[in-house]
């Protein structure tokens, strides 16, 4: 199994039956295909609608009916359409219950960076920091490393996405979850010793 | 998906002291089924945030006759002498608030926000005690948002995922108050099977929606 | 003709064609009776719908379909539905052309008092802080004294609406722009002297 | 009533310098045949309110493309990578701004709010030059409403009193910022006889639209 979808069926489980969640694009959204049809799961696409389901078989694209990233996708039923103010009243009233987001950098008590690297590639926040600000409950998924270069961090070198910090970090390592003491270590992946672990991890582990 | 909800057994979920936000504009768009059970249930000492307290005899104003009633968060009591006499002798405490600023303030308590600014109540009563704040110049007063218990919205339809779809002028604060309550509960006025209500007729997304109200008998 | 209803008629003149128009709940109501079909004009009920008609035949009423006073009326073609957020946000973002409300007092220079007579009635303010703050032309629409006393009046004694000025006041005696200077007279009523004016009136007229 | 305006004299309208809010998320929603007779017509030194702005050759990537852009306000530009060289060269102002602050700014700018109060961005390069203001203890990012001259609707229906329809995820910013604008034009798909749309379906009511565009072609 690639890291990316190891990550993305981990995640999966963190996912209650009967929530509403919103996946970013990219390794966020293979999530969906770790949930059950019947666990009465929501997705959100931030664009403007609950209950987003599959892409279209071809020939079935619908130009009005897109993720957040413009690609095509399908409504499930009991699926409802919004404008943008009623999908971030959404989300930044406390109404997702958890996102899924990757990372560029997150330090050990949970700081997340997610939207520019200075200088080099500014694509812009978007929906991230009203996410972050704003979901129940956050979860980063990325893999671990970066060309070898450790992405949890002591401290942040890029800027921040929020000053909340997110709950838990998925990476083909193992589970983690960010505190006030240093990076927790919820568990490893198999096969992940705490050695292996260590020499990739550029935060404190907590005690 | 949720199943539908006893009408008592949603009545008896509301205790003493509770903050409901209740739906309606003069009656229009109130849950009634729901009030009626609260005023058989009768818990004391409620508050009631809602565009305003109805008549002697309906919707709200039941609520205000029982007695239950120990502050409300309003925009108007004009039509109803009870709510005017409760506020005069002091048993009820009365904020009243402009009808726009309300719907902004319950907004804000929905949408996260901490605050807006607005130019409504500037050099009236209603800027008593409330931070001015300059933009570009121009002042606005601080309206701090609003949150209740639980939110008591009337709906046209519901599904069973608890989407709910609304009618004419019996909208109004319901899909707002929806958004800013710790338990929503929908009295719908019938309830439909999953993907009969069309994406975009629903306007209060069924995931914010807690219970769902049994069908009228 | 009553009083109220020659105000009503003068006030309709006001009202041009096409305009998204505001009625106060009483003798502001009855403009409505005196624009012709045809102009164009929408009427908005702030409780949530744009286009609203008269009254329905009687059978024909329907409970979701009523006007701010609870009173039940019809909806035209081209009408539209919203809920509060939309209907006063088009009130107060300056989207309405023209209210037209009801006055318990106003001063020479248009500042309304229409919303409580402290320790008698006290009906809360509804929406008219809003209307009168917010709609593009503020029109007071009120019997010229009330029990023989000046509505009119050198400085408000009631509570404020607003601290913005209303444009344009009508009676039975006449047609008056308030401002700086004092109460402009726009037109007098036939048979109005302005003696007869001066003497109902507690605000200095205007040069 | 409104009759329909031809698509050019309605990008004719449309001044050097003006400030355009365009409705779409990654061209979904867009107003194209607008964008099209504007890249036409020309005009220089534009500011672009919306959303992002779309991949070269796609929606405001076109306008981008045509060099008409002299300022955008935008939360993302990662999938235009004009938009990021015209950046770093300094040729394009890009102001980024979080998605949920920017729906609030806009419609805080068409409901007469002089601004909102959000925890959206502290702690966060965002908050730079911005107020702080503590509501409950808590700290808030002031943010100020945005208005344009133009606002660009894309709409689904319409009829001749401007009465607008959205569908799916094609509504989108389209009728926040058909309330923040002097100029509302709206590009519908088609246009039917008044009455047609039920007033519970009206998302955008036609008293705010200036000019509906004419059919496509």
């Amino acid at each position: 199994m690639e890291p990316k979808d190891y990550i993305a069926a981990r995640v999966a489980q963190e996912i209650l039956p009967g929530t509403l969640v919103n996946l970013g694009i990219g390794l966020p959204s293979l999530v969906a295909g770790y949930i059950p049809a019947d666990a009465g799961v929501f997705f959100q696409a931030e664009n403007g609608v609950i209950g987003m389901g599959a892409r279209p078989p071809e020939g079935m694209e619908d130009p009005d009916l897109t993720d957040a990233g413009g690609g095509f996708i399908t409504a499930v039923p009991g699926a409802a359409a919004m404008d943008s103010a009623m999908s971030f009243g959404l989300i930044r009233g406390g109404h997702v219950d958890v996102t899924v987001l990757g990372g560029l950098q997150v330090d050990g008590q949970g700081r997340l960076a997610n939207w520019m690297v200075p200088g080099k590639m500014v694509p812009g926040m978007g929906g991230a920091m009203d996410l972050v600000g704003g979901a129940k409950r956050v979860i980063v998924a990325m893999t671990h490393t970066a060309r070898g270069a450790p992405k949890i961090v002591g401290t942040c070198t890029l800027p921040l996405t929020s000053e909340r910090p997110v709950d838990l970090i998925v990476t083909e390592m193992g589970v983690f979850a960010p505190g006030p003491g240093g990076l927790g270590i919820v568990e490893l992946a198999p096969g992940i010793t705490l050695e292996a672990l260590r020499a990739v991890t550029g935060a404190p582990l907590a005690a | 998906m949720k199943s539908a909800l006893k009408t008592e057994a949603a009545a008896a979920m509301i205790p003493d002291g509770a903050t409901l936000m209740i739906g309606g504009f003069m009656a229009v768009g109130t849950p009634h089924r729901l009030i009626d059970a609260i005023v058989a249930a009768g818990p004391r000492d409620l508050t009631i945030i809602a565009n305003d307290s109805a008549m002697p005899g309906k919707g709200i104003g039941k609520l205000v006759s029982a007695g239950l009633v120990a502050r409300m968060v309003v925009s108007h009591i004009g039509l109803n002498p009870e709510t005017q006499a409760e506020m005069n002798t002091g048993r009820i405490a009365v904020d009243l608030v402009p009808q726009g600023t309300l719907v902004e303030r319950i907004r804000a308590g929905g949408v996260g926000l901490g605050g807006i600014l607005t130019p409504t109540g500037l050099g009236t009563l209603v800027a008593e005690g409330k931070r001015i704040i300059e933009v570009a110049g121009k002042p606005y007063l601080l309206e701090e948002p609003l949150r209740a218990d639980f939110a008591l919205i009337a709906a046209r339809r519901s599904d069973y995922v608890g989407n709910l779809e609304y009618f004419l002028t019996a909208q109004n604060f319901n899909p707002l108050m929806a958004m800013a309550a710790d338990t929503v509960i929908a009295e719908p006025e019938a309830i439909v099977p999953v993907g009969v209500i069309p994406p975009d007729a629903v306007r209060t997304p069924g995931a914010i929606v807690t219970h769902i109200l049994e069908r009228p008998a």
